[in-house]
């Protein structure tokens, strides 16, 4: 019985809007958030930080942007890849011309800052269009990233196809050099990254429990009624395209610069926002975590299936049938949550949650 | 539910651990072999990767693997994708406690990916014919090789066959020639270099790009149809392939004057365009058909025993397969190379400097078995391409084969160097990378760049 | 440079043929948004799914006309598959949900498909089928200059072809909606679910009916896109041009799909020639049919022929 | 409660959607602090005054005047600004949050934090977080809505969202409260108890209602001002008790043809 609210009697209002009402929830992250800090690094090899750690934060990333604005503000969006896509180009502009002093994590907040107003350039057509006739809008947002950053090479710097990533672009105010540590290790882009991402989560859970928080919701589950007690709509739902994409765009930076460290177009077809969409889906729309849960099993779904192949099977299938078999399960399973859930993993783990603080006695 | 969660974790790690790769044995090397089997491409990854196991098979069979190593590999399935590609060489950078030799995605997307992180890990990323033209230069990029020929061979060789079907390069004074590419930054790529050659030959070029994936092409075909050219030479890349093809004849462009680059030239981008096909030409490294002893082997040991790769027979002999052959041929040789000099038990780093001293004369094809199949191919620190050569091919649709239309044409690897050099320096400036000195024997040989 | 006509008008007509493309797959969208008010993301895939099955059994040796009901029969079950196991227990669920099942179908779908069949391109060439002369792969083009003079442009024999079975088809649907019983319960249950299961129409068949005959249109659909441009994966992301499409239309209308198609067709190809030449960058394509879907649903934002919805409180 | 000046005023106001009137030339004053009940049978144009009045719908014609502004083309957000709040008739709460979400949201017009301070949880939105709740508690003990903050008001049986939904008008404290029949679908205890919080409501805040509904003995036990609207038009406007002999109301709600 390790898990327990009975004898935690909230007092004060302030007590009330916690993070962590419980005092074992919040004791339990701190551990984790410990474990991820100080020993994750040192125990995970490079195939673990490299494959599995950096990409679930990138894609967490873009996968809480799309849920703030689909999950919590109600508007459909397939143009999630071409969001990120504006961020990792942008990314790359400010710190290949800028002067010295720049750094990583400061462009990586101008660029989501210029991707956010792109975001409500292309969010506008949201005041007069509404529900699916406003996915037009995103995929239009979508192509026209692809195409724009396809026909200027100059954001690409004239480089073929894709451009490396330099080392020197992760070096912050000469640490590296100060310290004698390779900042562009995987160790330290998996520190920057989760660094970036738990600040973004933490902002977008904020948001979340406070007013825009509130109106975003509003918004998204009835937006007369919303205008009518007093919500500026318009405002809510540029201010939820800006938010969102400026976390896709940091996403989409954190994809290209933590992950593949290499940048091209290719990185952000229509296939990513698809992928992206359902991380929201599975993992529960509206809810912060739940992006990351939905990251965690879209990503490492087909990985485990292929992995399930070499070492249980020992190869004994084809890859192709392994993967498809892991396509036609990964389908079922998002309509069967669907059916089963459709609060997806994070109303799943809400329920088994108050199961367990009522366990072992239900009534 | 705690519970549950606890004991599904300890179930999973005692099965990792019992299912944990026993200690491989003395004597075996290991090549990755990251896979493509399933989505749009498949038919590429399944010949290629086809061709390179049904080779080592037989090398494995024949002469017990390579330099008395037998040979092990494993498959990862990249998808095509760039994400999914860099996982699986994390993943595969070492297995059963030996390490990766090479890797060879044939992907554009992937390889130019782990350029950089290949030479971290001192791992050689291979990309057989294609990749980041400046790859090339290999003082710049050490661990980077794209065996057989660049984007700028390519367009050059097509523009000298032009030549030839007119009857001398003089000839090609006044013609038009249109580049019809593929709306991707691979197909991009030809552009300028288009325009340099036919200002080098006084014919006037123009270039049309088909956007991604390219099976909507009417609007550029009316253009094409407005504009007269002599010549389309077709850059394209799977589904758009048959559908210029479709819609070129459908337009009234006669196909014997549409060309077709390397991704333009397999069995799988005509097949679908039928008769519409018949006549079309395009480059090739490697001619179809079992144009090598190596295949009539392959076949014999293995297809006719009920072995091999591939599940579709006729297969064999196709342009991707052939390409895997061929990339199996270079990517043993250059372990043996480095055999040669390092002894029997290899690693990547040795590997590596094994595919800067190709050295594939006719002799040597001669003895591997492979004359016909692999152009010449001779690399060294400063150029890691090597063949720089390239024959044509002409499609037959009532034989649904492919004939070998011309002899072995060279590229014009001055017109590119420029280019290419620029590239490299643009590279060396922006991603903080320091060539290495390839006149200075020492850097040179240095295996461990 | 005088402003070339002719060139113009062949574009348009080259549009207008190409948007009969996109309305045939966009009518397969209507009909299951009409009937059930889910936004079917699946229809690439089925179409790709049909047309291969298709394929598939031709290429095995089983001759059209044997092809041609069983891959029916195929999309028929399939109707009734998806009915039973997926609309049904998801009935009352938000249309967002209903969305986001069909994007699950769809991928379920592209696995089962690739693992029955396979991933590789395919040609189909409905001539080896079909003895008529405007599917002869000789003669493919009519050019308009052979008859009048200073017309020169062409126009394929095929997209008539596409046009005549098109047109067939809506006709067909027509006569189904508005004659038949089955047709009729299907309008009702399109205009209101409840007030149709009062009246006693049954609602889980007439769902696996629609379902089944959204599939054969996929079929018929797939085949055209098949011969035109061959069958392939990319076939399913060329289809995400019908959503402007339906969008312009208005998401109910079978017209509306239609005019839409022909609207998406013309303006992304004079968008692709004439705007790309003006600012010198090609590839326009790609996104310039949102923009235009855009542009019209600015203006009406419930399409050219969908119904207005007042908003109530 | 006495009647003072008029805080509303509704001038020949015309609604139509497509060739259907649903008001025709109306006009009517609301006098500050007074309990105005607009009644008339179904299909009589009620709801659609309301949303005219609340700036959901624009009239062709006519004008509203909402504390000496013209509001006539007002958005539905600054007509809320100068003080009115509102109920619906087909409960508009928002289904995907709790009870407690449900009515913080009427405290929206309050906020003066920056999205920026409330996602760094810093200062003013802390403190800010503070006070609408306590504004919010104070609602929720005067309508008994205690044992239910935290549920989902999707959960909640139709008389208690009712209920939320007043809650949310009410903490946005109103000048002005327009309920759209309050009452509809309850139980006579439940009615009791929404008719004393309408009266609780304009006697301790003072606040101005108006409101639809069809149980007479409520609106006339309640209302200080009656207006009746049939087929879009006005039919009678005065005390309770002027309506209750006027021939017209009665042929109107009996039927009767002339």
């Amino acid at each position: 019985m390790i898990y327990r609210e009975t004898g935690t009697f909230i007092t004060s209002y302030i007590e009330d809007r916690k993070l962590f009402p419980i005092p074992f929830d919040k004791w339990a992250m701190a551990l984790f958030m410990l474990f991820m800090v100080f020993v994750i690094p040192f125990i995970a090899s490079d195939y673990w930080l490299a494959a599995h750690l950096i990409p679930i934060l990138a894609y967490g990333t873009a996968a809480l942007g799309l849920n703030l604005l689909t999950g919590m503000t109600g508007q459909l969006s397939l143009g999630t890849a071409g969001f990120m896509c504006f961020g990792a180009f942008f990314t790359f502009n400010i710190m290949l011309r800028s002067p010295e002093w720049m750094n990583l994590p400061l462009a990586l907040m101008l660029a989501g800052t210029v991707t956010g107003v792109i975001g409500i350039i292309f969010g506008l057509p949201s005041i007069r269009i509404k529900g699916f006739y406003l996915l037009v809008s995103t995929l239009a947002a979508q192509y026209f990233a692809l195409w724009f950053f396809r026909s200027y090479p100059y954001f690409l710097n004239y480089a073929t196809a894709t451009v490396t990533l330099p080392d020197h672009h992760f070096d912050l105010f000469g640490i590296g050099e100060t310290f004698d540590v390779d900042m562009a290790s995987f160790e330290a882009k998996y520190l920057l990254s989760l660094g970036i991402v738990t600040a973004l989560a933490l902002f977008a859970k904020n948001l979340m429990r406070s007013a825009t928080g509130r109106n975003f919701m509003a918004v998204r589950d009835m937006d007369i009624a919303a205008s009518v007690i007093g919500i500026p709509v318009i405002r809510t739902k540029m201010l939820a395209f800006f938010v969102s994409c400026f976390y896709c765009g940091v996403g989409g930076a954190l994809f290209c610069y933590a992950y593949l460290q290499v940048l091209g177009i290719r990185t952000f077809e229509m296939n990513r926002s698809f992928e992206i969409l359902f991380m929201v889906i599975i993992g529960g729309l509206g809810s912060i975590a739940g992006s990351f849960y939905g990251t965690i099993l879209v990503y490492e779904f087909p990985i485990l299936f292929s992995w399930a192949g070499d070492y249980i099977f020992k190869g004994a299938f084809d890859t192709a049938v392994v993967d498809n078999v892991a396509k036609i399960m990964y389908g079922i399973l998002i309509i069967a949550l669907l059916i089963r859930e459709p609060g997806g993993l994070a109303a799943l783990w809400a329920t088994a949650k108050q199961k367990l603080r009522t366990w072992p006695f239900p009534h | 539910m705690k519970t549950k969660i606890w004991i599904t974790g300890i179930a999973m790690a005692t099965a990792m651990a019992v299912t944990a790769p026993p200690v491989m044995a003395e004597g075996e090397v290991y090549i990755p072999m990251p896979v493509y089997r399933v989505g749009p491409y498949a038919t590429g990854g399944t010949g290629y990767f086809g061709g390179i196991i049904d080779y080592y098979t037989l090398m494995n069979m024949t002469e017990g693997g390579v330099g008395g190593m037998k040979i092990i590999w494993n498959e990862c399935e990249t998808n095509y994708n760039d994400q999914k590609g860099v996982e699986c060489y994390h993943r595969q950078k070492e297995f059963q406690g030996k390490p990766a030799l090479f890797f060879d995605p044939l992907s554009v997307g992937i390889s130019t990916s782990l350029v950089a992180q290949g030479r971290k890990d001192k791992i050689a990323i291979i990309a057989v014919n294609h990749g980041r033209t400046e790859g090339q230069r290999g003082d710049v990029f050490p661990y980077y090789f794209m065996p057989g020929i660049n984007t700028y061979d390519e367009h050059s060789i097509i523009t000298a066959y032009i030549g030839q079907l007119e009857g001398g390069m003089e000839n090609l004074a006044g013609k038009k020639i249109t580049l019809l590419f593929h709306g991707s930054t691979y197909g991009r790529e030809a552009v300028e270099f288009t325009h340099m050659l036919c200002e080098k030959h006084n014919c006037s070029s123009e270039a049309i790009e088909v956007p991604h994936p390219g099976n909507e092409q009417t609007s550029q075909w009316l253009k094409i149809r407005r504009s007269k050219p002599d010549y389309v030479v077709l850059r394209g890349w799977g589904v758009m392939n048959p559908v210029a093809m479709q819609t070129g004849v459908r337009m009234g462009f006669p196909i014997s004057n549409l060309i077709g680059n390397i991704w333009s030239n397999d069995d799988g981008d005509v097949k679908p365009a039928g008769s519409s096909a018949n006549g079309y030409q395009a480059i090739t490294t490697h001619p179809t058909g079992r144009v090598a002893s190596v295949i009539d082997e392959i076949v014999e040991k293995l297809y006719d025993q009920g072995m091999g790769d591939l599940e579709d027979k006729s297969r064999i002999g196709s342009n991707y397969w052939n390409l895997g052959v061929m990339a199996g041929v270079i990517h043993l040789e250059a372990v043996r190379v480095a055999q040669a000099r390092f002894g029997p038990d290899v690693n990547s780093a040795q590997v590596r400097w094994g595919f800067e001293n190709l050295n594939l004369d006719t002799a040597r094809l001669t003895e591997l078995g492979a004359n016909g199949l692999v152009p010449e191919i001779k690399t060294n620190c400063m150029d890691h391409v090597g063949g720089h050569q390239a024959k044509f091919m002409r499609w037959v649709y009532a034989e649904t084969k492919w004939e070998v239309a011309s002899d072995w044409i060279d590229g014009d690897v001055e017109l590119s160097q420029a280019i290419i050099d620029a590239k490299a320096e643009n590279a060396v400036a922006n991603e903080g990378i320091t060539p290495r000195d390839c006149n200075d024997p020492a850097q040179r040989d240095d295996f461990e760049v | 440079m005088d402003f070339d006509w002719v060139f113009f008008i062949e574009i348009f007509v080259g549009g207008l043929m190409s948007g009969i493309m996109y309305s045939l797959v966009a009518i397969g969208f209507v009909l299951i948004y009409k009937s059930s008010g889910i936004f079917n993301f699946a229809q690439g895939t089925m179409l790709l799914f049909a047309a291969l099955t298709f394929v598939k059994l031709t290429e095995g040796g089983v001759s059209f006309w044997v092809a041609l009901p069983v891959s029916m029969g195929t999309m028929v079950v399939f109707g009734i598959l998806v009915e039973r196991f997926m609309m049904r227990p998801l009935a009352n669920q938000s249309l967002l949900s209903l969305f986001m099942a069909t994007v699950g179908l769809a991928i379920l779908i592209e696995g089962f498909s690739q693992y029955m069949w396979d991933s590789a391109i395919h040609g189909l060439q409905l001539a080896n089928f079909l003895d008529l002369a405007l599917l002869d792969p000789v003669n493919m083009t009519i050019f308009v200059v052979d008859y009048v003079e200073w017309l020169d442009i062409l126009i394929s024999k095929f997209d008539i072809f596409a046009t005549i079975v098109a047109g067939t088809m809506i006709l067909i649907l027509a006569v189904f909606f508005q004659k038949t019983r089955t047709g009729m319960s299907l309008r009702a249950v399109s205009d209101d679910h409840l007030a149709a299961m009062a009246v006693g129409i049954p609602l889980s068949r007439v769902w696996a009916l629609v379902w089944a005959v959204t599939g054969i249109i996929a079929l018929i659909a797939g085949l055209l896109w098949a011969e035109r441009v061959s069958v392939s994966f990319t076939l399913v992301e060329a289809v995400l041009k019908a959503l402007p499409v339906i969008l312009i239309g208005g998401l109910t209308s079978i017209p509306g799909a239609i005019v839409g198609g022909l609207i998406i067709g013309v303006g992304e190809k004079m968008g692709e020639i004439y705007l790309g030449d003006l600012i010198g960058v090609q590839g326009i394509e790609t996104w310039f049919s949102y923009f235009i879907a855009l542009v019209f649903l600015l203006f009406r934002p419930s399409g050219l022929f969908g119904l207005k919805i007042i908003e109530r409180v | 409660m006495a009647a003072g000046n008029p805080i509303l005023q509704i001038d020949n106001i015309t609604l139509a959607f497509g060739g259907v009137t649903a008001l025709n030339g109306i006009s009517f004053d609301v006098a500050e602090g007074e309990i105005c009940a607009v009644i008339g049978p179904n299909g009589a144009g009620k709801s659609s005054m309301l949303n005219v009045i609340s700036g959901v719908y624009v009239p062709q014609t006519g004008r509203v005047v909402f504390r000496e502004q013209d509001c006539t083309r007002k958005r539905p957000r600054q007509i809320a600004q100068l003080g009115m709040a509102r109920t619906f008739q087909n409960i508009a709460l928002f289904q995907g949050m709790t009870v407690l979400e449900n009515i913080l949201t009427g405290r929206c017009m309050k906020i003066r934090s920056t999205w920026i301070e409330q996602g760094l949880n810093i200062g003013r939105a802390r403190r800010e977080e503070v006070e609408n709740r306590r504004a919010v508690e104070e609602v929720i003990e005067f309508l008994h809505l205690q044992g239910i903050r935290k549920t989902p008001v999707g959960k909640l049986p139709y008389g208690l969202q009712k209920r939320v939904e007043l809650a949310r008008a009410l903490v946005a404290e109103p000048i002005m409260l327009l309920q759209d029949e309050p009452m509809t679908g309850m139980n006579l205890e439940e009615k009791k108890d929404m008719s004393c919080f309408a009266l609780e409501i304009n006697r301790e805040f003072g606040t101005t209602i108006v409101l639809i509904e069809h149980d007479m003995s409520v609106v006339m036990d309640i209302s200080d001002h009656v207006v009746v609207l049939d087929y879009g038009a006005k039919i009678g406007d005065g005390t309770p008790d002027e309506i209750k002999n006027n021939r017209d109301v009665i042929d109107a709600y009996l039927g009767v043809t002339h």
